[in-house]
């Protein structure tokens, strides 16, 4: 059962190549990993995905539904959430808080209600909270971090929590860009186990993430990218045996 | 009268070319709007003006107070906006804004307590005052001066920004502080000497306009501030030879606007081209950089 | 050969609240090309920009030359010779190529500019070729070339290349990796961070391992080439 | 919890302001009798409030010295600066109430007077407008007095000697359209002039602050007109006039209100020269007194006085001659005595209240010749 | 209770002006709090005034009426004004509204209806001080309330990180238009009661310098916080008559603490409690804008 889907993507930015003629699925209830040397375009097909830049070339469609020339706002609200490589917090705002934001679109709960001090407004407020310090325990965010502002807490929490806001969209797709940079090996392992369980809740995962061992620890599916084109799809084992992949990652060894 | 009013506007387009090149030189360079460009316009304007009561011959004074305004500068950047700098507060922020409104009028308020509110003008004699004509147009030897002084100095600018080491500097901090950095440039060096420029080219601006209007006052940079944003923002903020041309056009947009239309509205124009530019080309007719959000 | 032209003594540094170094002590000797090599995010750009500079040394010390360079800012630390072109190039794409020349022969005596930036011309034709041109107009590998000259006309002492290769076609990867040869026979000594490791550590007298902010590994370029742990650095285990 | 906190620091740094604030107000001792004068020192109308204040000053003076006769009553005269603020007119007005001040004097423009003085008729504190000239001033109470003409009461006068001496039939008007003195010279001189049969054949606005009349004076030139009517403070009419000259008009020429300042002659000079203008007072004035002031007061300041410093000197010396007569102990008092007053020779000329209590005088029609106004011809 | 009839008797016209000027501070408050600067709140509050003031001259209607009137065009004209330049960005936006002030004042001056520079007198004296508080408290409710619905989520989201807010739904040229047209209206209520209040407006009350005060009182009080707004809406009105003894010099003290606050308190006041409470911990200074960009 595909969820997203990639067709012959292609992006230019003034000449340059971005990518070029992507084209992969990815399964609700899968992790993909995206994997490639640094420059091979990962980021932008995580930013053609989300409505920052539009394709020059190709589709990507959620089910049916086609994402490219959609705002990002639009794509956002069709169930599609990110995290962002360089962490991209409400810096100002407390640990549930930006959870809570996460969370905006999904309430149905009237505006005007807040104003006269609607029972079922502010029952649904404290559910939004109580569920917001679910995905928080959920996420592993220390307990006494969850009233702190964001741009103070620590990095392994201000990653993880970028995760939590995006799990309170209640997302159909969930695009990781790089969540374990800067993370311990025993973070790291955490971070495995958790995005296996969001998976589990049959969300496609796509894992953008240098840390080897987590990709081939994690996904069900990897895809290679070098130079904006897709050079090798398969199992996590597969892949890493792949000739292709290894000299994309380490180069070849002949000196001109 | 065509012609006069053709020599009008080319004059009083060279009044806000001068203003505006140092206001817009600043922008390029920082993306900051600098509101105190106008107060070190007008203290200037008195320094030029006391040092002439005393006795200094009119150019003297000129090049002094010019020094005096760039210095000016200089402590504006290192009082209003290095701090800020300093705490990675970008441009764009509220901050400079803010900072550069209360150097305003802290200086607006130290030269009231020294020169008093009045308007004064230059004692008789001190400069030039001849009425010259070409065709059917008349206008003074300061008019003439302050076209060709404003000329000479967008060409002296452009040539120091093109051809020499502080001027690819000045670019390469413009463009990029960390790439300048890995350079050898000295950033904070550079953004002194552009607010050193800044400052002199605003003073130069000030002074001769007190001497062309015979007139310096405490409130002298408050209306031309304002004017002056509406030159940046056609030029295209940034762009030196933007400012020059967005000066020029400005001048003649409004003395053609008080010729054919009414001047109840001439002010009304200025700003109306203003805010029709920053709608349908918020780069201005020069500038390269875009203002809407992607 | 043996005094060391940089000396890097337990480097600390980081962004805010977050350390990534943890004390990174190396060396690199007078005309040595000396590699960095390790996975995204071990810490390889920051140690550069620390040594430039632009990243605050918070213990530690680097000292080029007998000189201690950390606590100086950039334009000091390039004053006394360490330059580097750092990752993605950082050319000034409004400017012209020979502008950006230009500002790297800053500190070349007058009278010998002029002859310094036509022997980049030289070496480097199409850079000659376009000089009037706005920097941003070059292709990705022809931008690294004018990056490269641009730092070689600040006449280094010690020459920082932060991935040269990242980005490029294979082809153009050899043509930049046969220009690094090529400054490193000239005697400049080079210090090289890479991803692509393999080109790396062959043209590399010596090699340093980075992985999580410390220095796992060292040796010469070609002890280091042909060991696994050097290949689980990047890929992991399962490779 | 985080809110009640916040709000209890915000209520204290509030209050200790305004404790600040008020402080010193409520501490002050009440003398005999108390005036208090607004007027903006600092600020857009800095130039006019600086005369009045220094006028005022001098005045003070001479109540204290006897110079000007106040029966021996006492009078302490607090001159606060507005920084031509009108909310800070308001605020100094009510101080000054609850002080026991007996009369206000000033504010110095029109617009604050319209803002300020119906809570002083609330209080029944009596107001001596000295440079108010808008139409209205007075109509906001039973104890709003000025000794400022109003440009309705001067204008006439002017048009009928420039018709007289000059026979002109057309005028154009240039006036700034965004302040109350200018708009309001040009409002009655468009009225006035087709009364008296000249034909109005061009009018342009300018703004306050503009250098450049060059446009609209060389549209005017165009136009051919007898005599050229400029409605401009001093800054901007001395610019006019310089301008005029280089575009090539030397006809005749009439000042409104602004251009009864030394100033206008400091900066214009001799383009300057031939200018009429109706004046409340001038230099020249032969009026009883006028040549001790000028002394007394270039002697202290080291400048003319201006016509907002007589203004302001003569609101003085009426309130003095009425208390001299009256001996008025509070405000109420000070109001009836100023009804009382009579007639009071002042440095602006023999002046009384009207039934309305504005002034009932005649102001001169005086022209610049070599420097210096004097009575035109 | 005699010390407060006393003291409410002296000051009355100073403790309306801080409610006044609060509500102006609000009404640009609201903008800052999306992360846009818009410097047109003067000359909305006095679109507001004019049509508020003519009404109430020509028709006699109550203030309420006559108020909702005023804001409502306001809102009108912040609506036609909006919607192109909210899309500007930083300092474009600001300098398209400071055109558009003076485009508005140049249009108060040649209007005859208005009375153009002669202004507007005899407005009936209809303001009154409890009005203007409970016209504050309920926008102070409403700015409390605001944080609790989504549309507050969505301003807080887009002020903190306008691209993140995007990327969860939230269209940010949206927020920044309501909240312009929202400031225009505020802005508007404030002018109308500032006319009611004075007896007179002229279109001078409304230019560049009437916005550097409300910009003032914002930064001051902290930028991004409604408490924080009314603070310095409060502070700032009452210093002129702090620093009354300074006489001529006073402006430079101004000037002084305006750029100490920009320079040493770039959240405000506020933002100095706000330190307090949760950041001191560990943090070292810098640290916070270091990693926030």
């Amino acid at each position: 059962m595909s969820v997203l889907h990639y067709r012959d993507v292609g992006v230019n930015f003034g000449g340059v190549h971005a990518l070029h003629g992507v084209s992969f699925d990815v399964q609700s209830g899968h992790v993909v990993g995206l994997i490639g040397p640094n420059g091979a375009g990962k980021t932008t097909l995580i930013n053609v995905t989300t409505g920052v830049v539009a394709p020059t070339t190709g589709s990507v469609t959620l089910d049916d539904m086609p994402l490219s020339g959609r705002r990002q706002y639009q794509i956002a609200r069709v169930g599609v959430a990110r995290t962002y490589q360089n962490i991209r917090l409400f810096p100002r705002m407390t640990a549930i808080d930006n959870v809570v934001v996460g969370a905006t679109r999904i309430r149905h709960d009237p505006d005007l209600g807040a104003f006269v001090f609607l029972p079922s407004v502010r029952r649904a407020r404290i559910e939004l909270q109580e569920h917001a310090r679910y995905l928080l325990h959920r996420v592993g965010v220390p307990r006494d971090e969850w009233d702190t502002v964001a741009s103070v807490m620590p990095y392994g929490s201000q990653r993880r929590l970028e995760i939590a806001r995006a799990l309170a969209m209640r997302p159909r797709v969930l695009l990781l860009d790089e969540p374990a940079a800067g993370m311990n090996p025993a973070e790291t392992a955490n971070l495995q186990a958790l995005i296996r369980s969001i998976a589990k809740e049959d969300v496609a995962v796509m894992l953008v993430e240098h840390d080897m061992p987590l990709v081939m620890g994690t996904c069900d599916q990897v895809a290679v990218l070098n130079f904006g084109e897709l050079i090798a799809t398969g199992t996590p084992a597969e892949v890493s045996r792949d000739p292709a992949v290894v000299e994309a990652y380490l180069g070849s060894e002949a000196l001109p | 009268m065509f012609d006069q009013q053709l020599a009008n506007g080319i004059f009083l387009g060279a009044v806000y070319a001068l203003f505006a090149v140092g206001y817009t030189l600043i922008f390029g360079v920082l993306d900051i709007l600098n509101l105190a460009h106008s107060a070190i316009f007008m203290a200037s304007s008195f320094v030029a003006l006391a040092l002439v009561r005393h006795g200094v011959p009119f150019w003297a004074a000129f090049l002094a107070a010019t020094m005096f305004g760039g210095a000016l500068s200089v402590v504006l950047d290192r009082v209003a906006f290095a701090p800020l700098r300093a705490r990675g507060v970008g441009g764009g922020a509220l901050g400079p804004l803010i900072s550069s409104i209360a150097f305003g009028i802290i200086v607006v308020s130290v030269m009231r307590g020294i020169f008093g509110p009045d308007e004064i003008g230059y004692p008789s004699g001190s400069v030039p005052t001849a009425n010259l004509h070409l065709g059917h147009a008349s206008f003074t030897a300061m008019d003439l001066s302050v076209l060709l002084v404003s000329l000479v100095m967008m060409i002296l600018l452009s040539l120091l920004l093109k051809a020499t080491p502080l001027g690819r500097a000045i670019r390469a901090v413009a463009e990029n502080t960390k790439a300048a950095s890995l350079l050898g440039i000295n950033v904070e060096h550079t953004i002194g000497l552009t607010f050193l420029i800044a400052g002199a080219l605003g003073a130069a601006a000030g002074i001769l306009i007190g001497a062309q209007f015979n007139a310096v006052g405490i409130l002298m940079g408050q209306r031309i501030e304002l004017k002056g944003l509406a030159v940046i923002i056609l030029g295209g903020m940034g762009s030196i030879p933007g400012a020059v041309l967005g000066g020029f056009l400005l001048g003649l947009l409004e003395v053609f606007s008080v010729a054919y239309l009414s001047s109840s509205y001439r002010d009304a124009i200025a700003f109306a081209v203003m805010f029709l530019i920053l709608i349908v080309r918020p780069s201005g007719l020069l500038g390269k950089r875009a203002g809407r959000t992607a | 050969m043996s005094a060391a032209l940089l000396h890097v003594d337990g480097i600390h540094s980081g962004y805010g609240r977050i350390e990534v170094l943890h004390g990174i002590s190396l060396e690199v000797r007078e005309g040595e090309l000396v590699s960095i090599v390790g996975a995204n995010g071990a810490g390889k750009t920051t140690f550069l920009l620390t040594l430039s500079g632009l990243v605050r040394t918070r213990s530690g010390s680097a000292v080029l030359d007998g000189k201690r360079l950390s606590g100086l800012r950039p334009h000091a630390i390039v004053a006394r010779g360490l330059i580097q072109v750092p990752e993605g190039r950082l050319i000034l794409a409004q400017m012209s190529i020979e502008e950006n020349l230009q500002l790297g022969a800053a500190r070349t005596p007058a009278a010998e500019r002029r002859a310094a930036i036509d022997s980049m011309y030289e070496r480097f034709p199409v850079l000659g070729e376009r000089r009037v041109l706005p920097a941003g107009s070059l292709s990705g590998g022809e931008q690294q070339m004018l990056a490269i000259a641009r730092g070689l006309l600040a006449r280094p002492r010690l020459l920082l290349l932060d991935e040269p290769s990242m980005g490029l076609a294979p082809k153009l990867v050899d043509a930049i990796f046969s220009i690094i040869a090529e400054v490193r026979a000239t005697g400049t000594a080079v210090l090289l961070v890479e991803q692509n490791a393999r080109k790396a550590l062959a043209l590399a007298d010596r090699a340093y391992v980075l992985e999580r902010g410390r220095i796992t590994l060292s040796g010469t370029g070609s002890e280091l080439l042909h060991q696994p742990a050097v290949v689980e650095a990047y890929l992991g285990s399962h490779a | 919890m985080r809110n009640i906190t916040r709000v209890l620091i915000a209520t204290a740094a509030l209050g200790g302001t305004l404790a600040a604030a008020t402080g010193a107000g409520l501490a002050a001792s009440h003398p005999d009798l108390k005036w208090t004068a607004i007027f903006d020192s600092t600020g857009p109308a800095g130039a006019y409030g600086t005369s009045q204040k220094n006028a005022l000053e001098l005045a003070a003076a001479d109540i204290d010295a006897g110079k000007i006769e106040s029966g021996g009553q006492k009078i302490s005269i607090d001159i606060q600066d507005s920084a031509t603020s009108p909310a800070q007119v308001i605020n100094i007005m009510q101080s000054a109430f609850g002080n026991g001040t007996s009369l206000i004097v000033g504010p110095t423009l029109s617009s604050e007077a319209f803002k300020a003085d119906p809570l002083a008729v609330k209080a029944n504190v009596p107001v001596m407008g000295v440079s108010n000239t808008a139409n209205g001033i007075t109509e906001m109470g039973p104890c709003v007095f000025r000794n400022s003409l109003s440009e309705a009461q001067i204008v006439p006068d002017v048009i009928e000697a420039a018709k007289k001496s000059w026979h002109v039939k057309t005028a154009a008007i240039i006036y700034g359209d965004d302040d109350q003195f200018t708009k309001a010279d040009y409002t009655i001189f468009n009225a006035d002039l087709p009364k008296a049969g000249v034909k109005v054949v061009d009018v342009e606005t300018f703004h306050k602050g503009d250098v450049d009349f060059k446009a609209q004076l060389t549209k005017i030139k165009e136009a051919k007109p007898d005599v050229i009517v400029y409605g401009a403070l001093y800054a901007e009419g001395a610019k006019l006039l310089d301008q005029a000259r280089q575009v090539g008009l030397h006809g005749h020429e009439i000042g409104g209100n602004g251009f009864n300042s030394p100033q206008i002659i400091a900066l214009a000079g001799k383009a300057a020269d031939g200018v009429i203008v109706g004046a409340a007072w001038y230099a020249g004035a032969e009026t009883n007194g006028n040549a001790a002031f000028v002394k007394n007061y270039t002697a202290k300041y080291s400048k003319s006085p201006d016509q907002f410093a007589a203004q302001a000197y003569a609101g003085a010396q009426i309130a003095a001659a009425a208390v001299k007569k009256s001996h008025p102990a509070d405000a109420a008092g000070m109001c009836s005595a100023l009804k009382q007053v009579g007639s009071v020779q002042t440095v602006i000329g023999p002046f009384k209240f009207a039934s309305t209590r504005d002034a009932d005088a005649h102001g001169f029609v005086v022209q610049i010749k070599n420097g210096t106004f004097s009575k035109f011809e | 209770m005699e010390w407060l009839v006393h003291f409410y008797a002296l000051h009355s016209k100073l403790i309306d002006q801080v409610g006044i000027n609060a509500i102006f501070a609000l009404s640009l408050s609201i903008t800052l709090q999306a992360g846009h600067l818009a410097l047109a709140n003067a000359a909305f509050g006095g679109i507001a005034a004019y049509v508020a003031s003519l009404l109430s001259i020509a028709r006699g209607w109550p203030l309420s009426v006559t108020t909702l009137i005023g804001a409502a065009a306001a809102a009108l004209v912040g609506a036609a004004v909006g919607w192109p330049v909210t899309r500007l960005r930083g300092v474009y936006l600001a300098i398209a509204t400071i055109g558009f002030g003076e485009i508005a004042l140049i249009v108060e001056n040649n209007l005859s209806i208005t009375g153009g520079a002669e202004g507007l007198s005899q407005i009936p004296n209809q303001t009154t001080t409890w009005k203007i508080y409970l016209v504050l408290a309920v926008l102070a409710f409403i700015f409390w309330r605001l944080r609790r619905t989504r549309a507050g989520w969505a301003i807080a989201a887009v002020r903190e990180d306008e691209h993140a807010a995007a990327s969860f739904g939230i269209d940010p040229t949206r927020v920044k238009f309501w909240t312009f047209v929202a400031s225009a209206a505020i802005a508007g209520v404030a002018g109308s009661l500032y006319a009611h209040e004075n007896f007179f407006i002229a279109p001078g009350d409304w230019g560049f310098s009437r916005m550097v005060d409300i910009l003032v009182y914002c930064v001051i009080g902290g930028a991004a916080s409604p408490w924080g707004a009314m603070l310095g809406a409060g502070i700032i009105s009452l210093l002129p008559e702090v620093f009354r003894f300074l006489h001529d010099y006073r402006d430079i003290v101004n000037g002084v603490v305006l750029l100490a606050v920009v320079i040493f308190a770039p959240q405000g006041l506020a933002g100095l409690w706000a330190r307090d409470r949760r950041g001191r911990k560990a943090t070292p200074p810098g640290a916070a804008e270091a990693q926030g960009s």
